[in-house]
């Protein structure tokens, strides 16, 4: 059976995605900070202002907290809000009301009020946007229990990871990476709901597994392909929920390639990468033939120059010359 | 009795309003009590004093509306007709509490009556009752959300973010600010440059009023104009209701910050004693009458007790339980 | 020419002030310039349109005040007297900018003017600029501390609590809101419900006073009154600058959200504009003076970006460094 | 030489050290609320504000982002200003301003302004205060840059941290745990700063290396002792400082006990200890004899009830019985 197939970016199949969910379920509702007749900071709601009106689509004043809280209130009021953080940085600002009242409500009222709130913002650094405006958090918010994490790193997951949390009713957060916006390629027209419980192989290989998702998964996918030229096969993986961790695809890979290399842009110390090594080392230490290493943003607050930025993150070249050095160890 | 517009003061209503606020009077001496037992363990913050508060605003809710309230929020629990029962067992934390006693004192919440905690995060609350009246207005139901809040909860950030935003948004939305004087040991007037919550409450274009909160009828009043105001469509309404309370902030205060003569004052004061003289001298009840619901109310929290303490304790086994909705996903 | 109790117009000043708000707008527009040309990346947010409320605060401040601005923060910091320079080369990101390239356009730092930024967080400066005051008030000192901030970010729950408690605590504060009348794309009658930010800012018991932003005059006249009121001991002040932004919120903005009439018609009453029409009026300039000061602005522009691409790249190994301090531990 | 030494709380240490402060230098100021009259929530204050009054010790309004923000500025204004945040549960209300101004100014301004500002608040749980109460958060807190982040467990700590952290030129945070406020013990007279660079080997022994802090450390000696009798001589570091991490002492014990479990109270998932896990993975993997294993919190919201507070966190039992099962695993 083949499928149509269109053209798109991942900014548009995050706006199609909204648009499909506005449109599917009348108690969803996006509201944020210049969602509307600004199109969104990023312009990913561009036009939905005009399709669905103001009631669905509400533009808040700069209060982070108190919008947060009110999309808290509102699925507890049966509604589907779709919450816009414009960017985690921003997200600091509420994250007592997503970490004591979103991720607490469920369990501190024995089960009476779970919180079906979606949280979206983007993340991530490498347009020179200096130290506040460049923070990775994704990784770090992976802390929190009672949160469901997400951060789509393909066309399909950006156009199918919001339905599938709209279907949770737990809250979810997902980060959307600003790199990542003008990545374009191909979808299927049919494109909708995606698993968000499993990590997904995103190229097969023997000899390193590579975990890693959101923008620095296409990293890895590079130095995937810089190194099948040298004979070395990486085999990686999008963790794609970075809360809960899928532990199965991760550790089967582990067990194959007796390797594991961790790439994500949080800072190094406290990172998921940290969290990812040690659970393998916990579940599949006898399988390891080498240390585990991880590639992560260096610990300074990300500076605005191009060269230091570039220094500062994961690159291509760092995830090559690890999974290098990898490799020529032996057990 | 009855004040401009208001609900008669009639034996009937006179009896259930004491009837309230006896019950919850009895409810937090006895919490006390087994305090010091040990039963009741963590923060144990009384509702001693502000008893008129809950009773008189509870009294003009429907089971429609949604309640938000604080850590002290044992009085807003009863009034809203939460059974003692359960609430006691969540002291206790038994299963067979109102959270299945995985809250406890500042975590009560019950989702039959809308009661949605229970906020131990000074301020934490108020967002979400805003949330809630927006799912009302947007789903188009008439239900209205209440948020309790102390005086000390208007100097957080949340504070003037939710109060925009119910008033931008037109919200129904009824804040009732509890201003007992003092945020732990910290009196309003060595907090806020502003004093009067209400005269603040106005510059967000809320409809804002300070009313007598040691008097349940005046009270129940307000409360009843702000709700059909909001009902009808009205914006968002602050009520600062003006109380005290009369125990320590919780159980590890040793009250150094206020002198016991102020204390004494605002007992004379007290909702219970003053409505009861009230209602006794305009002949709607008697000594009788009063000695019965006092009785009746220590007798209830007597079950209610030998409820918790028969109550069981969730199996450690189900600990992790409730971190994420059991409802599919 | 010469208002209330306000430093005469004559020719110097009126000289020092175009000259002050020529150079802010030439720098601007070669910053819009260079980014087509990408030598400055990131976010850029200009300040055309706004120059009279920088050049109007900082004539009247002194070298013991302390500043703290937004991301929109270029014509602060020259008007700070920061040289053009080494701001330029920030910039681009060299090592010879104020902050070592690391900042960038949003986050300008300067200890020896006592430039505090540069902060991209809207409101995030004020607490700042509240502990400031605090410090020169604890270390007896006369310096005052000066915020700009944007009309969107007294939204945010940092404007209220900030100005609780430079009220509560009588501080040396000099609030000035820039009232631009967007945040990014969102009008302000659209996101607040009260428009007027200094009726909101007087229920905390702060002086506040509307000014109109597009006058530099007024807005020193404003500020001179303030600055004195707050050496003498008095109680924090904000002014609402009453401005406009001619450009865009950044370059990455299609302004879908205003007509181009309404920004035609503010561009009519812009503060340079109507100070050099003024000003020729009262005979203090001439058209050749206007001509000179404008060359000359060029020329210093033109300067401080042969500086800048003159300047060095901060080597990489030198990443880490500052993020601890350097001067022992 | 012998030392005059007085018997204390942690309690009273942690005022002594406060008292010190104040007494030592006029810059020194402490704000948060309820430090005043009220005496601290947890009585750690009383009495400062009759003795250096309300210039020095002042009470401050419930508004957290407010006077850390403001403890930064005041920090800037070359004061030494200490706050207090209640407890740790109310500092995400603050997060902004520590992460993006206090942990990064030094840096964005390419070191033009260090903030030498010292937050002090109290951490974890086990007084069955609930789920929004019970909170540990230091050791995600330590994942921030520019951050130096103590958790003093012994009365001398919670008497010379405080010192050091004033000498110091960065933001630090102070985790103080309730659990550990009525620890009684001897102290030297002379108590005064303290090392703030090195972690302590509380306990040495050839087995295991057990890596903690806080009021875990003393969960962590007691199940030393009764290993100790069962012939396992657990080696238990005291961390100390948690950013930054001093590796040398923590590998330097790996490198002589060949195993390594690490027991915190917070959440597991990206807990601190898989922090440590990871360096140890990183730079002592050969020296492992065993998977390196970590006892921390529940990932649950802390619940009211004892018997389901004790399960949630890390106990004496759970700690033991890991270690027992660390040294039963052959390489
Ligand atoms: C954000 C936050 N800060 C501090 C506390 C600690 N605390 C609990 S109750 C309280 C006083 C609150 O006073 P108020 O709002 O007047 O309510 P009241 O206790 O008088 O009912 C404080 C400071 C908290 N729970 N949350
Ligand atoms: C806390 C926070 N939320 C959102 C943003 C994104 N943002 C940057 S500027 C801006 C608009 C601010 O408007 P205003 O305060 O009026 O200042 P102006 O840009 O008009 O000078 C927004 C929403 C931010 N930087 N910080
Ligand atoms: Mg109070
Ligand atoms: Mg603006």
């Amino acid at each position: 059976m083949s499928e149509a197939r269109t053209t798109t970016t991942y900014r548009e199949a995050l706006r199609e995605a909204l648009r499909a969910a506005l449109r599917a379920d009348e108690r969803v509702f996006l509201m944020g900070e210049d969602v509307g007749r600004y199109g969104g900071s990023f312009a990913v709601s561009k036009g939905l202002l005009a399709e669905f009106g103001e009631e669905r689509v509400r533009d808040t004043p700069l209060s982070e907290s108190a919008f947060v809280g009110a999309g808290i209130g509102a699925a507890l009021g049966g509604l589907r809000p779709i919450v816009e953080i414009m960017t985690c940085n921003f997200s600091l600002l509420a994250l007592d009301q997503i970490l004591n009242n979103a991720a607490t409500l469920c369990h501190m009222s024995g089960g009476q009020f779970p919180v079906p709130l979606v949280i979206r913002m983007s993340t991530g650094a490498g347009r020179q946007l200096a130290a506040q405006h460049s923070h990775s958090f994704e990784g770090w918010y992976a802390h929190i229990p009672g949160l469901r994490i997400l951060a789509p790193a393909t066309l399909a997951d950006a156009r199918g990871m919001l339905g599938s949390a709209l279907h949770c009713p737990d809250p979810v957060l997902i980060f959307e990476h600003i790199a990542l916006l003008t990545l374009e390629g191909e979808l299927a027209a049919e494109a909708g709901d995606v698993d968000i419980r499993h990590a997904a192989v995103r190229r097969t290989g023997r000899d390193i597994t590579v975990v890693t998702y959101g923008a620095s998964l296409h990293k890895c996918l590079e130095a995937a392909s810089e190194l099948g030229r040298e004979g070395i096969e990486l085999e990686v993986i999008d963790l794609r929920t970075l809360r809960p961790l899928d532990d199965e695809t991760i550790m089967g890979s582990v067990r194959r390639t007796h390797r594991l290399l961790v790439v994500d842009e949080g800072w190094r110390s406290g990172s998921l990468a940290a969290e990812v090594g040690m659970r393998a080392v916990e579940q599949a230490f006898f399988e390891l033939d080498a240390p585990i290493a991880r590639v992560c943003t260096e610990e300074v607050p990300v500076p605005y120059p191009r060269h230091l930025e570039d220094a500062a993150l994961p690159s291509v070249a760092r995830i090559a010359a690890e999974a290098r050095r990898l490799v020529s160890r032996v057990p | 009795m009855s004040g401009a517009g208001e609900a008669p003061v009639v034996r009937e209503r006179a009896l259930e309003l004491l009837r309230g606020m006896l019950r919850i009077r009895q409810f937090e001496d006895r919490c006390a009590q087994l305090y010091g037992e040990q039963k009741i363990r963590g923060f144990l913050h009384l509702y001693n004093g502000q008893e008129a508060v809950a009773t008189g605003v509870m009294e003009c809710l429907g089971p429609e509306d949604s309640i938000v309230a604080t850590y002290r929020e044992h009085g807003h629990a009863i009034a809203r007709g939460i059974p003692m029962t359960t609430l006691m067992a969540e002291m206790y934390g038994k299963r067979e509490g109102v959270s299945r006693g995985r809250g406890g004192s500042m975590h009560l919440f019950d989702a039959a009556t809308r009661f949605y905690g229970g906020n131990a995060i000074v301020a934490g609350g108020l967002p979400m009752a805003v949330g809630l009246a927006l799912a009302n207005r947007l789903a188009r139901r008439s239900g209205i959300a209440v948020c309790f809040f102390g005086e000390g909860a208007a100097a957080e950030g949340e504070f003037h973010e939710s109060l925009n935003l119910a008033a931008l948004w037109h919200l129904p939305v009824l804040f009732v600010c509890e201003n007992n004087l003092y945020a732990m040991g910290t009196a309003l007037a060595r907090s806020q440059a502003t004093t009067d919550i209400a005269v603040r409450a106005r510059t967000y274009t809320l409809e804002a009023q300070a009313v007598d909160g040691m008097d349940v009828l005046a009270v129940a009043a307000a409360t009843r104009r702000a709700v059909a105001s909001l009902r009808a469509g009205g914006g968002p309404v602050l009520l600062e209701c003006r109380t005290y309370r009369f125990r320590a902030h919780s159980m590890f205060d040793a009250q150094l910050y206020r002198e016991r003569e102020e204390v004494e004052a605002w007992r004379e004061r007290g909702p219970l004693i003053s409505f009861t003289r009230r209602i006794k001298a305009a002949g709607l009840i008697t000594e009788d009458d009063f000695q019965r619901l006092q009785a009746e109310a220590e007798a209830e929290v007597d079950a209610a007790v030998v409820f918790a303490e028969s109550g069981e304790w969730e199996p450690v086994e189900d600990l992790g339980r409730f971190v994420y909705a059991e409802t599919g996903a």
